[in-house]
């Protein structure tokens, strides 16, 4: 099956050249690719990917609903880093993303008639801690019981998602809203500030930055960022060093689930300003994209965020001025991660035609 | 409660189950030969408009199934490429395959949407769902080819050695493993709930991947796995129509609570866990190793 | 009619940063067994596996019966008559005895048939298997034996065997010999891979020997010694080394009381009331065959496993047996185990981060959390110079060293750390003779200074020459310490296969 | 002549679905057909009803749209926040509640329809149990819940409901397991409340009855559909498209039914009902557009036994609005 390919040579060092271009590389491919599909299609491919690429962003408008777009994922991004890392494949983070929202939003709803300055704060801190308890159940099943955590986690999406639906149904649902499934709006002070007048992008977008650059510092720098690169290399050598790997475990799973909760929170408490059944267009499975596009570093997790959030404004810009259906969003980004992870094998082999004996 | 009731629910149970059957087997054949598709519910998608749209304009059963199973073929093969000869992650690959998989299939259903067509009637398929699990684990257990295939997926540098070729079996095994999953599409999208809407497969996908899991990876128990979601889902429904006061996000809950009470209580016998799962799953096999 | 099988002409293979064969030429008798000798690293294995068609070489040829032969592919190679014994088995662990055994037939047969020829080969070879074991719960030598029959079964001419004997008792090398004598006298030709002279000397006609990639020599056994063998092999004589007992104090530094373990796991093996103790200085050696209970002693010694059934170890007067690997680190016990690659190092990092695995409480690397580089880079230089690693620096990944270099990097950042007990697994394991010596050097210079150490290893040899006493474990038991001055081969060889 | 104006449409789904958005689309249409040059039209579909929907909004506007119609009721928040920067531009939000100077909201009484489903099916039923695919615990489908029951009850005191709520508008699969299950728990008579047809396929197959959603059904399942509510927005878009051409549109809010051509039956199927019932259900149809028949007239009582409708009086459109409990007679409770 390998006689078509030229044959493979193991390099003695991954290579750190092929480490820069390989994203660059698959983002040129998938735009090759883009370019066909668009002719397939009938259209200009110049203009279609124009209109794809450059023209939601070509706007101050543009660029904050791109970051508007990019926070979370960003955000999200960053904490399945954590995971990811670590060789625990948390695909639940739309669970966690989900309860930060009900803790966090939660607290809203309780001091609606606050306008306190704590009420943010405290919010962002229930979302955390939402996030972080749901991340904590598949952690706790892994490490007590040996369960399979991509399973777990993603089961826990849909149970978040119906305790939602409950709550802004039931219990939580606005006594002036007509019985209408959604919460009350937050009060001023629980929604996150904006940047710029007129603009969407939102504080959210800072919290996210300062907790990728804390995260670029703890994976660089500190004794824990080093026992998770040792455990998810090797969770042999980390049991020979004494690291403790349920605490290990514990730990990635309840910062990613925090940082999702943020995420949760911040889009409630910022864009939307309220609790309701469909508060994510599953940010927290695209991130799962942003995280290997970003090949877990958070530079490349920043850039990647951008280009996966471009993906979803373009498709509503092809869809409004070409009318291609918003399918192709998503082939875009199936695509991309294709050529990603095809290209990724550059990183640590080489190809060779050598002559055969 | 009637015999005629439980007849009844059997036999929607019955008919609800078999998508689930079929893709966790053919899930279970690939992970058994060493590789982890998390691109179900992409490749069933794929495989549900395939045949709609097929069924649509050639008006034939047989075609719309044979051309959908092709598509499996076409999904799967395109993830072993990337992770048999290009060495891809595989958890990664599996979860682009999902979304392409999502994109394409609305893609390529979009003027089909609403399109009526006359469903075929699921018992065949039902009792083929049972058939396959049956012939899986003969071939499994009973065969030689069986026996290299779990080899295989046991320790690929092993079975280099003595001759056989990894990539080929790997690759015939997720190509299987992409057709079932085409067919359980095919069959939602034509004996189940005969018409084409984007997304229909509804997280279906995802729940054959946790089968496999929790039947340990031995054929049968997928079955087990396949009924007990099936039957919770159903047995929900049921309740709800009884009457029972209840509120009811806690009804559809109950599937996906069940599925983890089940998966901790299979896998906290590690060894069991160790002994049964295929000991080179997710790992890529580099010939000049 | 020529006598010759194979001729080998001019193989060459490179990888990355060796070349692992260069220029190799020779021929192989028919009917006979050929010896490949050399020391660790020779090129032995890359040799065979480009003889079975796992490897392709970038150059060369190779006749079969004069015909040319180009294999690529095990399957190929197996057709032609070739069958390989791997110096790591290559089982299926959970699959049953039999169908190991079934994986090994090309051809199609009846599964009645098939028993029959099972049945057939294993008693004519006098190989007794039991079918339906899984692998797992089989000794080494059990393993050996249906590597040996499934290869057997494709009735190969040429038999391929690489290390054979490194995992067997010398009463299990013994039973292997008879077979092969069995197999010769049927007309096939074995290719016998060692680096053991006396193996060579008893049951080898002619001999190859290999050293750095090259041929130094192919020429018949019979007027051979052990003594010229080595020369050859080696091309340098090393000094010997001399156990001394002077420096051992009589108090006890470290003592291991009745430990019994039950991992309810076929692939582990139960402890059975360990116990032994150490004393200040003292160099202890554990032998025995691998697969009795090694890695699982190891786990409990380093604290990598606390989940002991009974039993207490003692340490500085502290009970440590529910200690973490850190706690005991902090008490100033070191431990090196087996595998260099992923156990005591982690590949894909670099030196310098390899050296944060193990962290003693002088060693000040981290403050707050926060590493502090400046120290683990100074350390890391040290542990490079002070031990003689070769390598571009300590920014260089662990997996781009040889494996002796990066033993030497792993002992010496144990050394360094002055431990008042190392624990170590396998010092020398798959390393080249210099770096062997000179890891043993060090093992015995840091007794000398008050050190006690205790070493586990396979090798006898090894065991023989460093330390002060020594135990068997067999089956997940301890027998009793007997003085190395004393001890005899064949009291070991017995104690290592469970007889007393 | 002036420039055409531009009009935009927010979907929730894919327009091809059978369903709302479907309606919707079919009711875009119409308004092109009759407007003819005088407007040109958009639609982005698939939004989600979250942040995203804002900038989908946001879109239309920037892009020149005169008229955009947001077709979620949980783009209400998002259709405010857009239209308060675009004083300009017109709004209109199907089924909110909250109306500004450019922000029209608009509705259909569907419950009107249910009354009338509910009627057909206190006589049709043999096995006085009806089955109701409910999607999700809101107002408008508690309403519809209530309407069915209470007209059913009145030919037909004994009839029984059995609720499935399913928590999905958009799940085939789960649509059709729900109509199974009711249909093997007895229901001769299924009515659903999400937006495939699967329903109705399966009470095809079954061999029971139907009532479609949204659109006219028919075709899917010819056997077993009696009828089906259609939400018809065409004369509605036209009109509110017509005034802002004109010039003349001003905001409001429109809950229209049957009166208004906003609800509407679809042909009554003859082969399975009796001419009979299908006359009575024509001469609702009248009494209700004609306002001598309104589905939620006095007494009606709610399940603690409280009078909330008296006698002669007729249900506020507040009430109606946010309904949330069963009426007296239908088992179980709203989930809540
Ligand atoms: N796949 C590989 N990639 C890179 N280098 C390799 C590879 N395999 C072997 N080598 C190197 O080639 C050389 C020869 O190795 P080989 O395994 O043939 O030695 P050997 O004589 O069998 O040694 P031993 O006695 O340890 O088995 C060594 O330096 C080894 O590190
Ligand atoms: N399986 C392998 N895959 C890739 N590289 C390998 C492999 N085995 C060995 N190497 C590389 O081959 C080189 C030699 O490794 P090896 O451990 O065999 O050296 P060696 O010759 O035995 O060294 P020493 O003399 O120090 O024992 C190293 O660069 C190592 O990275
Ligand atoms: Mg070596
Ligand atoms: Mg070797």
């Amino acid at each position: 099956m390998n006689n078509f390919l030229p044959s493979l040579v193991s390099r003695s060092q991954s290579s750190s050249l092929m480490n820069f271009l390989v994203p660059i590389i698959s983002i040129l491919l998938t735009l090759i690719t883009g370019s066909i599909i668009f002719i397939l299609l009938g259209f200009d491919p110049l203009y279609a990917l124009y209109t794809f690429f450059i023209s939601p962003i070509s706007s101050s408008y543009g660029i904050s609903e791109l970051l508007v777009k990019a926070t979370p994922l960003a955000l999200i991004a960053i904490g399945l880093s954590y995971c990811f890392k670590n060789n625990i494949y948390n695909i639940g983070a739309e669970g966690q993303l989900t309860m930060g929202a009900i803790f966090g939003g939660g607290i809203g709803i309780l001091f609606h008639d606050t306008n306190a300055f704590w009420l943010l704060p405290l919010m962002i801190f229930a979302g955390a801690i939402g996030g972080a308890l749901w991340g904590l159940i598949p952690a706790i099943l892994k490490s007590k019981f040996n369960t399979n955590e991509i399973l777990t986690s993603l089961m826990l999406v849909y149970v978040a998602l119906y305790i939602l639906d409950f709550l802004v149904v039931g219990p939580w649902k606005d006594p002036f809203g007509f019985s209408f499934p959604k919460s009350r709006p937050f009060s001023e002070a629980g929604r996150m500030p904006l940047l710029f007048d007129g603009l969407r992008v939102h504080f959210g977008l800072i919290i996210a930055l300062f907790l990728i650059f804390a995260s670029w510092f703890i994976f660089s720098k500190t004794m824990f960022g080093f026992q998770l690169k040792v455990s998810g290399h090797s969770p042999k050598a980390a049991r020979y060093a004494g690291f403790n790997q349920t605490t290990l475990v514990f730990s990635a799973f309840a910062i990613c689930g925090a940082f999702a909760g943020i995420a949760g929170l911040a889009e409630v408490s910022g864009p939307i300003g309220l609790l309701y059944r469909d508060i994510s267009p599953n940010y927290g499975f695209t991130a799962i994209i942003v995280a290997f596009l970003g090949r877990l570093h958070p530079i490349g997790i920043i850039f990647a965020s951008l280009v996966i959030a471009l993906t979803y404004l373009g498709a509503e810009d092809a869809q409004l001025f070409l009318q291609i259906p918003s399918a192709v969003g998503f082939i875009f980004q199936g695509l991309v991660l294709f050529y990603l992870l095809g290209a990724e094998l550059l990183i640590n082999y080489r190809f060779t035609y050598k002559k055969l004996i | 409660m009637t015999l005629e009731l439980l007849l009844g629910i059997l036999q929607i149970v019955l008919i609800a189950t078999t998508p689930l059957v079929f893709a966790g087997i053919g899930e279970l054949v690939t992970e058994k030969s060493g590789v982890l598709n998390l691109g179900v519910e992409g490749m069933m998608l794929v495989g549900a408009v395939t045949a709609f749209i097929i069924l649509v304009i050639t008006g034939s059963y047989f075609l719309a199934f044979f051309v959908s199973i092709l598509s499996g073929i076409f999904m799967s093969g395109l993830f072993a490429f990337l992770v048999l000869c290009l060495m891809s992650n595989q958890i990664a690959t599996g979860l682009a395959l999902t979304i392409f998989g999502i994109g394409l299939s609305s893609m390529l259903g979009k003027q089909y949407i609403g399109t009526p067509i006359d469903g075929l009637s699921p018992w065949f398929f039902v009792i083929f769902s049972f058939v396959t699990v049956f012939l899986v684990s003969y071939f499994f257990y009973k065969t030689k080819a069986g026996l290299i295939l779990r080899a295989v997926g046991e320790s690929h540098n092993s079975a280099h050695a003595l001759g056989y070729s990894v990539i080929k079996i790997r690759f015939l095994s997720i190509l299987f493993g992409g057709s079932m999953c085409a067919l359980a599409g095919s069959y939602i999208s034509i004996c189940y709930a005969p018409m084409w809407q984007e997304g229909m497969t509804a997280g279906r996908g995802w729940i054959a991947l946790a089968l496999v899991v929790f039947a340990t990876w031995k054929p049968e128990r997928v079955l087990i796995g396949a009924y007990i979601f099936g039957g919770v889902t159903i047995l929900q429904m049921n309740l709800q129509a009884l009457g029972l006061r209840f509120p009811g996000q806690f009804f559809s809950m109950a599937p996906y609570v069940a599925t983890i009470i089940v998966l901790v209580l299979i896998s906290s016998n590690k060894l069991r866990i160790k002994l049964s799962a295929p000991a080179s799953l997710t790992i890529p096999f580099y010939k000049g190793r | 009619m020529s006598d010759i099988i194979l001729n080998i002409e001019n193989i060459t293979k490179s990888f990355p940063r060796v070349i692992a064969n260069k220029k190799v030429t020779f021929d192989i008798k028919k009917n006979a067994v050929h010896a490949i000798l050399g020391e660790n690293g020779a090129g032995k294995s890359t040799l065979v596996k480009i003889l079975y068609g796992l490897l392709e070489p970038d150059e060369g040829n190779i006749k079969l019966n004069n015909k040319n032969f180009k294999v690529n592919s095990p399957a190929e190679s197996r057709k032609q008559g070739i069958g390989m014994v791997f110096q790591h088995f290559s089982l299926f662990d959970s699959l049953s005895v039999k169908e190991n055994l079934i994986l090994g037939i090309d051809e199609k047969m009846s599964y009645s048939d098939l028993e029959n020829k099972l049945e057939n080969i294993s008693s004519r070879y006098n190989l007794p298997l039991d079918l339906d074991a899984p692998i797992t719960a089989l000794s080494a030598g059990e393993k050996q034996r249906v590597e040996i029959v499934r290869i057997l079964l494709q009735d190969p001419q040429i038999l391929i065997m690489d290390e054979p004997t490194s995992v067997l008792t010398p009463q299990e090398v013994e039973s292997l010999f008879v077979t092969l004598n069995a197999l010769v006298k049927e007309g096939r030709t074995i290719l016998y891979i060692t680096h053991k002279l006396e193996e060579v000397i008893s049951i080898c006609d002619t001999v190859t020997i290999m050293r750095n990639g090259e041929i130094i020599d192919t020429s018949s056994t019979s007027n051979q010694t052990a003594k010229t063998l080595a020369t050859k092999m080696l091309g340098q004589k090393l000094d010997d080394f001399k156990t001394n007992y002077e420096h051992i104090k009589d108090e006890v530094n470290f003592e291991v009381k009745n430990i019994s373990c039950d991992f309810n796991d076929p692939f582990l093996t139960d402890l059975k009331n360990i116990s032994f103790q150490v004393r200040v200085g003292e160099i202890y050696g554990i032998a025995g065959v691998a697969g009795n209970g090694q890695s699982e002693l190891m786990d409990i010694l380093t604290g990598e496993n606390i989940n002991i059934k009974s039993g207490s170890i003692n340490f500085d007067n502290k009970k440590i047996e529910k200690y973490g690997p850190q706690k005991r680190r902090d008490l100033s016990i070191s431990f090196v185990p087996e595998n260099r690659l992923g156990h005591s190092a982690v590949p894909e990092l670099s030196l310098s981060d390899n050296i944060l695995l193990s962290q003693f409480p002088k060693n000040n690397f981290i403050k707050n959390g926060i590493i502090l580089k400046n120290n683990v880079d100074d350390f890391a230089n040290n542990v490079i110079k002070e031990f003689n690693v070769i390598t571009p620096g300590n920014d260089a990944k662990a997996s781009s060293l040889s494996g002796g270099n990066l033993q030497k990097y792993v002992i010496g950042r144990e050394i360094s750390s002055k431990p008042k007990i190392l624990i170590i697994s396998h010092p020398t394991w798959g390393i080249d003779a210099g770096a062997e010596h000179s890891i043993r050097e060090s093992l015995i210079d840091l007794s000398k200074n008050g050190t006690s150490i205790i070493v586990i290893s396979q090798d006898l040899d090894e065991l023989i020459e460093i330390t002060h006493q020594i135990s068997v474990i067999y089956d997940g038991n301890l027998s009793n310490p007997l003085k190395t001055s004393e001890v005899e081969i064949e009291k070991l060889g017995l104690l290592m296969g469970g007889k007393k | 002549y002036a420039d055409p104006k531009k009009v935009g449409f927010i979907y929730i789904g894919p327009p091809g679905d059978h369903g709302w958005t479907y309606m919707h689309d079919v009711g875009r249409k119409y308004m092109e057909s009759q407007l003819g040059d005088s407007i040109t039209t958009t639609y982005l579909e698939n939004i989600p009803e979250n942040a995203d929907a804002v900038r989908a909004i946001r879109k239309l506007a920037d892009s020149g749209h005169d008229l955009i119609f947001t077709t979620s009721f949980n783009y209400m928040d998002q259709t405010h926040e857009v239209a308060k920067d675009f004083p300009d531009i017109k709004f209109e939000h199907a089924t909110g509640y909250i109306q500004a100077d450019n922000v029209a909201t608009y509705s259909a009484r569907f419950y009107e329809g249910r009354m009338i489903e509910g009627h057909i099916a206190g006589h049709m039923t043999e096995s006085n149990t009806i089955g109701y695919i409910a999607s999700f615990p809101i107002p408008e489908v508690v309403r519809g819940i209530n309407a069915f029951y209470l007209a059913a009850a009145k030919v037909n005191p004994d009839i029984k409901m059995k609720i499935i709520w399913v928590f999905t508008w958009y799940d085939p699969g789960k649509e059709a397991d729900a109509a199974n299950t009711l249909i093997n728990q007895g229901a001769d008579i299924i009515v659903q409340h999400t937006d495939t047809y699967a329903p109705c396929q399966a009470a095809q197959k079954a061999g029971v009855y139907a009532f479609g959603q949204a659109s006219n059904q028919e075709e899917f399942c010819p056997d077993a559909h009696l009828t089906s509510i259609e939400d018809i927005w065409g004369p509605y878009y036209a009109a509110r498209a017509k005034a802002v051409v004109d010039g003349t549109w001003s905001s409001g809010d429109t809950w229209d039914g049957m009166d208004k051509g906003m609800v509407v039956m679809s042909p009554y199927n003859n082969k399975l009902m009796p001419a009979s019932l299908i006359q009575e259900a024509v001469n609702m149809e009248v009494g209700i557009k004609d306002g001598t028949i309104h589905p939620f007239t006095g007494p009606i009582y709610n399940q603690a036994g409280e009078l909330v409708v008296p006698e002669g009086e007729v249900a506020p459109d507040g009430m109606l609005l946010g309904m949330n409990f069963y009426v007296q007679g239908i088992d179980g409770e709203v989930p809540q």
